[in-house]
């Protein structure tokens, strides 16, 4: 059971999917709740199982596919992948359990259980292909979801958010392509195998046009300044649930790809555009901030909010010590935590007056208090106030990359000071001042389903801003070997003395060897 | 004085020839049938067919196994060769063929069907591919070319539609043009080497490393003109989206499979010795042919309303995708030719028939073509099980893994890696992403758009019955879990292309 | 011990949740008084433990759990009560005390009663938090935390306007400050390897001098923001829209004076870099004049008290640069209590007229309110410094400080900021209390503030007068940590002639405050009067137009720009240029499609017109073949 | 002078290159079909005068089969045409352009 737990972990709910076209339209949700509560059971198995102290993969498998040319069915989780999973499984439950009432429900969540299958498997992947795979799949679901249930501009936004993300992807393949044929010319023997790989010391001019193409694919999906025009769109037009899920979890594909291959394969490509990727980062930072400032849809706003938290992260991927990527990683959690919440409230009010347009409400604060309470906290959860989950990542990410540049990271932490500024006016236009439009007078307070969804939410965002080490243990265990191996991989002299040497011995065995 | 000929038999080894043969004498077993007792039902035919085919098929596993064992054959005074490529080519030939031929049984009545000419003349087309391979004699290749295309010219008159007729004309007077190209082509080889054979024209053109270059490439380009008729390269590509309009969607799909890979097979034999005995031009050429013809193709293809047309242009945009193939004439780059052209064989036919079944028996009220992208709008509510299928051939077709053609495109790719072209491989894989749009405009009408036509039902199976489900269900199968088959055939195929010696 | 120190940190937030429970629903008294209570106890503990530190000298250090663990950093919750944070806290616990009861009565008939003591208990706990962390992170942790408590009670009143922008306005302006801090730790953390005070500090005197100029220039700024010195100061006088007993606490007593305890706390990092030290001092005496010229004008008292407040905050930080902590400290734990007996007292008053707090709509008030009269006028006798009220012996050893650090300069300019203090200070308590009794123009009916709440203030009135006699137990006691430098003045003349002059340079201030102010033709200025036309006067009452400078320099030019960057960059050029690349193709397909004309003789066209190209091509390349040898002859004829 | 390959030759180019011109001319489809009818038999002369240059039959026997194969397109393109002309009683290619873009 626990050798194949993560084949099960993914392909359990498009079994499920699959099933579901015969369950009843009428008790298709009740289906749906019970299997995306297993599947998240199962994920928090996986944690209970998982070894806090093996810094390599766990719960390995490998299965032949096309042995001739390489590619094969490998999957397993370390402490890099091993939450961004759970959360995955934790999103589509509440998202399947807080789900209003929607035209035809049933294929809606056959589709979200489609894209759980995909997103468990882009995370537990460590086959070049596989991965790229559920990379790809992953595409249609969320098309799908857009453009069947999304607003008035829904098909523009779903074909724009599909083409952008697979042509930049093809690129990907192109560079993957080229790694496996390196890999070749150097063993003989075609593998796809990413823990092949990183035994693979390439020369810096190859890892500089690999780390390009790769870069296109990760960064689109990011997305990155100014790759990030795609993502107003699908946010603003997406129904709430899609956009909680590509938030919450699409999103980080792209930054966890960065750290799964780009750091650990291109180590001194990785230090020669850093300095560039900080920068696009800063400028994703502070413009899509003031962007956001500029919005007058609330569903905007924290789009672009989330564009502007996702150079943060990658700020903090490419600072290359622990404290920066363990910094990241988290930050990955807990933006998918506070965004998925935020969308989650934009969802409520917009059920509601079915506007999101700011200038359309105002002095929420006295008709929906429960409401303004739990928007006030992830609010400032958003901002990255200590003790909520946002602040450990932010600050170690920052922290991180202060090492590598002062002046950068001075400009990078504008981001708590414009953060601040959208966010609170955008609370200020809807929450303060008087009631003014008749339909506000009186809105319902939110109610049980919804509570479902964010009760969960805000208690993690306080729990592991108080207590991260749960997930701080094992993330760091895991970095700490990557940057070791980056340390060794690198060739250049400026990589050697930027990416710390922890003096660690690796060990990559998974756990089942260990012991 | 004429001595007395004495062969004997065995030196001819007619084994050689019998795949050729079997279809031929069921062609006119079929005739000879109608000529005792006509009016048979056209089931009685389908079947006949599909036997003789079969046959066909069992002969070719025979084959197979002759060449594993002793490798490349000559048989009838060294006319026949049965070599990896003409073996591999055949089995898709027949194959595909096989597939094709139950999309007859169709639920309305079509006009063409109900002649047993129709069947005898496929047959002989058949024959005509499997010739066209299994040769590399530049007479036997004209033969068989022309029959096979006549037989065609025919098969597309029989649907008797204003528009087929348009198409068989149009195809035939280009096809015409093209026999002239193909004739000159082979004249000025004849004159600069004395022979028809390609083997022999490489061998005495690298006995005297190409000395007069300039004639060499004018036969280049007459044989390139005509094949790029035949392959549909831009500019030579006219024809395609019009025969494939003015046919029945069936045989357009068949026809987008089964002459190219009988011209991609000729083409390999004729090109590729030139390419590597170093004739930049022709590679540079190539390299142009290539990319326009894909991108090109891709442009045309977003800008059509109608489905079939649409897919027309993808065909095009996919045989030059696999037109690279032969520019970069590796090992594994011919091999994803064969693989490229097997997994797309499953997809695309699947996706015509997929047209098919969805035929009425006229042109829908209010409507230009048959199957305008309004048609399908809004399919996923009327049927569902349609439109998801349709949806996973377009995906395929895009290249979205994990369905059949995204590996095909992969290994394709990977060989224009390998064989140092990093810019065309860039360019292959950006060409995905522009096609990628027009087959998702397509999903776009089926799921995400209301139904604009209020169509009765199943509007999307009139033309069902149980055979062309079942060729569906093959061919979705087939897409979906193509990974699973993969390896063996990548082995297979790579073992019968390498031992060839391409 | 950890027992009561527990006990002090985690009341509050107990007393918070406890109110917080009663949010939604309407308000209670309980809601308000079991929070007072716990901070009752929190007082209590933190008493026990001044007790301690007091007697025994020692200091209690726990380590609660781990926070933040990764690569070599390490940050726990650790708490540490020595003689810096058990005066802070002593502070903190007392003043908030008095001020919970007050606020039971003041906020009486406020429908948001639960909802304020829920944030005003938040707020004490994060200050708590704040001053006993025995680090920089769960410093900041406290820092944000009083942040977003003021937040919440500036804005208490959300509907409004002013009062929700005021609030934005102070926690943006913090964040900005809060940046510096936030890059100081990251300094710090980089530097030493460690975020702990101890750790730190014993690592500071290694490194370069530049290194720690930087860390304190960065830390300061921190401060600057929390203690809303120059240019960061505009918010804390809007901070006044929120309730009184908020500013009391929050914007006179405790949290503006955490940047003063920040520097103090890193006494040995400054001590170590004098030119920081000095330019603190500087800015300290700046801050110190400069908001005491713009109280002398002003026409509402709350915004009155808080420029004195900013200014008061200047003469902590004067002695804080020229490194007398202890007298630093002393004057903030002194000022706390006089300034919030002020506050409340103004409280009283805005009750009694119900929310005017124009003071020239008032006068003669001290009939009615007697109470609050005669606490006010020693607060304000206090916070002039007069013998022998607390603000002398804490005021007047700042001057002496700068006198013996021979910063004459300095020096003067506090003298005479304590002139201006002493005037301002009566002019309010004038208008106020004495003279004709404007209000009943405008119909006003006041009447004295409820007893209990005259009676909470008391322990603060009483603290206000005798304070100043602790002065030298306190300095045996904090002298432990801090360094212990005597201010005195060894020429008695000298000494003397100072600290009279000063004396009675305040008392004549006060008396041109009164002869002014308590005059009978003192009408409610209406923009007619000379000094209302003079330059200066507009100056000063637009508070040197540095809002209206901020509001057209930054916060529009912001806006703007955040729109140019959204309608224009980020659609206009950003997206325009993505889909015009797929534009482009699409429109290329309409272009060319006419190229399948339909037309058969077209088509053959087109096929042969290829042949020929490609043939033409070929002559091309077969001549050049053949003739190579001679193009390269030509070539090299033409130099290529 | 006598006459040797390259006239040949030369007549085969100068026919081929008429016929092309034909073939991209003419609008009446018969007139079509005798254009390529010249193409093909351009061929033809060559193949024959070459295969005698080199006195091999190869070349003639290719000859054979072009004008056997011209003869059965020849009956293609006349049934294909004499139906369009049923159909609608003109063989003028500009009839014909229904499917088009």
């Amino acid at each position: 059971m626990l050798d194949n737990i993560l084949s099960i972990l993914i392909f359990f709910p498009a079994l499920a999917a699959v099933l579901g076209f015969i369950v009843n339209k009428e008790s298709i949700r009740a289906y749906g709740v019970v299997v995306a509560i297993i599947e998240f059971s199962l994920a928090l198995l996986l944690w209970f199982f998982f070894d806090n102290n093996v810094s390599g993969m766990q719960f390995m498998e490998t299965i032949a596919l096309v042995p001739t040319f390489g590619i094969n069915y490998i999957v397993g989780v370390d402490g890099i992948s091993l939450f961004i999973v759970i959360l995955a499984a934790f999103f589509t439950m509440i998202g399947i359990a807080s789900l209003g009432d929607t035209k035809d429900i049933k294929n809606m969540i056959i589709t979200l259980l489609f894209l759980q299958m995909t997103m468990v498997g882009v995370f537990v992947a460590l086959d070049a292909i596989v991965f790229y795979v559920f990379w790809e799949l992953s595409l249609v679901p969320m098309l799908y979801i857009i453009g069947a249930w999304g607003g008035p501009l829904r098909i523009y936004a779903s074909v724009k958010f599909f083409l952008y993300t697979f042509t930049g992807s093809l690129v990907m393949l192109v560079g993957m392509l080229f790694m496996a044929y390196f890999y070749y010319q150097a063993t003989g023997q075609w593998s796809f195998a990413i823990l092949d790989w990183y035994r693979l010391i390439l020369p810096e001019s190859f890892q500089l046009w690999l780390f390009v193409a790769f870069f296109f694919g990760f960064a689109i999906k990011v997305p990155m300044f100014p790759f990030h025009t795609w993502l107003p769109y699908a946010h603003g037009q997406a129904p709430t649930i899609g956009s909680v899920i590509l938030a919450a979890i699409l999103l980080k594909m792209g930054t966890y790809a960065f750290i799964r291959f780009s750091l650990p394969l291109f180590p001194d490509a990785s230090t020669y555009f850093m300095f560039p990727i900080a920068i696009l980062a800063i400028i994703m930072i502070i413009y899509t901030a003031m962007v956001a400032y500029a919005q007058k849809d609330i569903k905007q706003v924290v789009a672009y909010s989330s564009v502007s938290h996702m150079g943060v992260i990658i700020l903090g991927t490419f600072a290359l010590n622990v404290e920066g990527i363990s910094g990241s990683i988290f930050l990955m959690i807990a933006h998918g935590v506070v965004s998925g919440a935020l969308f989650f409230l934009v969802g409520v009010i917009y059920d509601r007056r079915h506007t999101k347009m700011m200038d359309q409400f105002g002095g929420l604060a006295s008709v929906m208090p429960k409401f303004a309470t739990i928007f006030g906290i992830m609010m400032m959860a958003s901002v990255g106030l200590p003790l909520t989950i946002n602040f450990v990542g932010e600050f170690l990410s920052l922290l991180g990359f202060y090492q590598q540049s002062h002046i950068l990271t001075l400009l990078a932490g504008m981001a708590i000071i414009v953060g601040a500024i959208y966010m609170l006016s955008a609370y200020k236009k809807m929450f303060f001042g008087e009631v003014t439009i008749e339909e506000n007078k009186n809105l319902p307070d939110v109610n049980k389903r919804e509570l479902i969804a964010l009760v969960p939410l805000v208690i993690i965002t306080i729990w592991l801003g108080i207590y991260p080490k749960p997930l701080l243990g094992p993330i760091n265990t895991s970095v700490e070997a990557v940057v070791q191996l980056m340390h060794e991989k690198s060739i250049t002299e400026e990589a050697k003395q930027r990416i710390p040497n922890l003096d660690i011995l690796i060990n990559r065995t998974s756990a089942k060897e260990a012991n | 004085m004429l001595s007395p000929i004495n062969v004997s038999i065995e030196s001819l080894n007619l084994m050689t020839l019998a795949p050729m043969l079997i279809p031929i004498v069921g062609a006119l077993l079929i005739l000879v049938i109608d000529l005792f007792k006509s009016g048979q039902d056209k089931s009685m035919y389908v079947m006949l067919s599909l036997l003789i085919l079969g046959i066909d098929f069992i002969f070719l596993l025979e084959a197979a196994g002759i060449f594993e064992k002793n490798g490349t054959v000559m048989g009838v005074f060294d006319v026949m060769l049965i070599d990896g490529l003409a073996i591999l080519s055949q089995f898709i030939i027949v194959s595909a063929s096989m597939l094709f031929i139950p999309l007859a049984l169709t639920q309305k009545r079509f006009h063409e069907f109900s002649y047993p000419e129709f069947f005898a003349l496929f047959l002989f087309m058949i024959a005509g591919f499997q010739f066209m391979v299994a040769t590399d004699n530049l007479i036997l290749i004209f033969v068989g070319l022309e029959t096979a295309s006549l037989a065609l010219y025919t098969l597309i008159a029989m649907h008797n539609r204003d528009k087929s007729f348009e198409a068989a004309v149009k195809y035939f007077t280009m096809g015409a043009l093209a026999a002239g190209f193909y004739s000159f082509g082979s004249m000025v080889f004849y004159a600069l080497t004395g022979s028809i054979e390609i083997n022999q024209i490489a061998a005495v053109l690298e006995a005297n490393n190409f000395a007069d270059i300039g004639f060499v490439l004018i036969g280049v380009v007459f044989m390139l003109a005509s094949f790029g008729f035949k392959l549909s390269m831009v500019p030579f590509h006219t024809w395609t989206p019009d025969v494939y309009e003015g046919s029945s969607a069936a045989l357009a799909g068949y026809m987008s499979i089964v002459p190219k890979i009988a011209a991609f097979v000729v083409a390999m034999r004729l090109f590729e010795f030139l390419i590597h005995s170093g004739v930049v031009w022709l590679e540079v050429i190539l390299y142009i042919g290539v990319v326009v013809t894909m991108t090109m193709a891709n442009i045309w293809a977003l800008v059509q309303s109608d489905v079939k047309r649409m897919l027309a242009y993808s065909s095009i945009s996919h045989a030059g995708f696999v037109m690279a193939a032969i520019l970069i004439g590796t090992t594994q780059s011919n091999s994803a030719l064969f693989l490229y052209w097997i997994l797309f064989s499953f997809t695309n036919l699947g996706s015509f028939s997929m047209l098919w079944i969805s035929r009425q028996k006229n042109l829908p009220a209010g409507q230009s073509s048959d199957h305008s992208y309004n048609k399908f709008a809004g399919l996923v509510k009327t049927s569902p099980v349609a439109a998801s299928i349709m949806a996973l051939f377009m995906l395929s077709l895009a290249g979205l893994p994990p369905f059949a053609l995204f590996w095909g495109k992969m290994y394709m790719i990977s060989s224009a890696v390998t064989g140092g072209y990093t810019v065309l491989a860039l360019i292959m894989a950006l060409n995905s992403a522009i096609a990628g749009y027009y087959y998702l405009k397509l999903i776009v009408y089926m799921f995400m758009k209301d139904p604009i036509i209020n169509h009765s039902g199943n509007i999307s199976m009139v033309n069902a019955t149980l055979s062309l489900k079942t060729i569906i269900g093959i061919a979705a199968v087939g897409t979906i879990f193509a990974v699973l088959a993969l390896n063996s055939l990548l082995e297979f195929v790579t073992a019968f292309v390498y031992n060839s010696g391409y | 011990m950890e027992l009561f120190l527990y006990t002090a940190l985690f009341a509050p937030l107990v007393g918070s949740l406890f109110a917080a429970l009663f949010g939604a629903s309407p308000r209670t008294k309980i809601a308000g008084i079991v929070p007072s209570i716990l901070l009752g106890v929190s007082l209590i503990s933190s008493t026990v433990l001044l007790v301690l530190v007091l007697i025994t000298g020692h200091t209690v250090h726990v380590e609660m759990m781990t926070w933040m663990a990764t690569g070599d950093l390490y940050i726990p919750f650790g708490f540490i009560v020595d003689q810096v944070s058990v005066t802070m806290m002593m502070v903190v616990t007392l003043v908030s005390t008095v001020v919970h009861v007050y606020a039971i009565g003041y906020m009486n008939h406020d429908k948001g009663f639960n909802r304020f003591f829920a944030w005003l208990s938040a707020f004490v706990f994060s200050m708590m938090v704040l001053v006993m962390s025995d680090n920089f992170a769960g410093l900041f942790i406290g820092w944000e935390g009083v942040g977003l408590c003021s937040w919440g009670l500036i804005g208490f009143w959300y509907h409004k306007e002013s009062a929700t922008w005021a609030a934005n306005e102070a926690f943006i302006m913090n964040r900005i400050a809060d940046l510096g801090m936030l890059i100081g730790i990251f300094l710090i953390y980089w530097n030493t390897g460690t975020l702990q005070y101890d750790g730190a500090f014993a690592a500071m005197p290694a490194l370069t001098p530049e290194t720690l100029t930087w860390i304190g220039i960065f830390l300061f700024i921190g401060a600057m923001g929390k203690s809303a010195q120059f240019p960061l100061h505009t918010w804390l006088a809007d901070a006044m829209e929120g309730p009184t007993p908020v500013s009391a606490l929050i914007h006179a007593a405790t949290m503006v004076t955490a940047g003063v305890y920040l520097v103090v706390r890193s006494n040995e990092l400054y001590s170590l870099i004098p030119h920081v030290g000095l330019f603190i001092a500087s800015l300290g005496a700046f801050v110190a004049i400069f908001a005491a010229s713009m109280a002398l004008v002003n026409r509402d008292i709350k915004r009155v008290i808080a420029y004195s407040t900013l200014s008061q905050l200047g003469y902590m930080f004067v002695a804080a640069g020229l490194g007398a902590y202890w007298v630093a400290l002393f004057h903030l734990m002194a000022h706390a209590f006089f300034k919030a007996l002020l506050f409340l007292g103004a409280g009283n008053v805005m009750h009694a007229m119900d929310s005017e707090l124009d003071p020239f709509k008032m006068g003669g008030l001290g009939k009615t309110m007697k109470g609050t009269m005669i606490m006010m006028t020693l607060a304000s006798v206090a916070l002039a410094g007069i013998y022998p009220l607390a603000g002398f012996f804490s005021k007047d050893l700042i001057l002496e400080v700068a006198m013996i650090e021979h910063h004459y300069i300095i020096y003067s300019v506090l003298l005479f900021t304590a002139g201006l203090t002493a005037f301002y200070s009566f002019r309010i308590v004038a208008l106020i209390f004495h003279g004709e009794e404007r209000y009943k123009l405008f119909g006003f009916h006041p009447h004295e503030a409820y007893k209990f709440m005259l009676v909470a203030m008391s322990p603060l009135l009483f603290l206000a007068v005798i304070a100043g006699s602790f002065k030298m137990t306190y300095f045996e006691m904090v002298t432990y940590i801090l360094p212990a430098t005597e201010y005195h003045v060894h020429n008695p003349a000298i000494y003397w002639i100072m600290t009279i002059g000063t004396q009675i340079f305040v008392i004549i201030s006060i008396y041109y405050a009164y002869k002014i102010y308590m005059s009978r033709d003192i009408k409610v200025p209406d923009g007619t009067s000379k000094m209302e036309k003079s330059f200066a006067y507009k100056l000063l009452i637009n508070q040197y137009y540095i809002p209206y400078f901020y509001e057209e320099c930054f916060v529009k030019p912001y806006r703007e720009l955040s729109t140019l960057c959204w309608t224009k960059i980020d659609q206009k050029i950003v997206d325009a240029s993505v889909d015009g690349i797929a534009k482009a193709f699409y429109a290329t397909g309409e272009n060319t499609r006419a190229m399948q004309s339909g037309n058969l003789s077209t088509m053959l066209k087109w096929m042969v017109a290829g042949t020929v190209a490609l043939l033409s091509l070929a002559v091309v390349f077969g001549l050049a073949a053949r003739y190579s040898g001679e193009i390269k002859v030509i070539l090299s004829g033409l130099g290529v | 002078m006598e006459i040797g390959l390259n006239h040949y030759l030369v007549l085969s180019t100068i026919l081929f290159s008429i016929g092309l011109v034909g073939v991209m001319r003419r609008k009446n489809l018969l007139m079509l079909f005798f254009a390529t009818e010249i193409l093909l038999n351009s061929v033809n002369i060559s193949f024959a005068a070459i295969s005698h240059y080199y006195g091999d039959l190869t070349g003639q026997m290719f000859a054979f089969f072009v004008i056997a194969i011209a003869a059965s397109e020849v009956a293609v393109g006349l049934g294909l045409l004499i139906v369009w002309h049923k159909k609608h009683n003109s063989i003028d290619l500009d009839t014909m352009s229904m499917m088009r873009g």
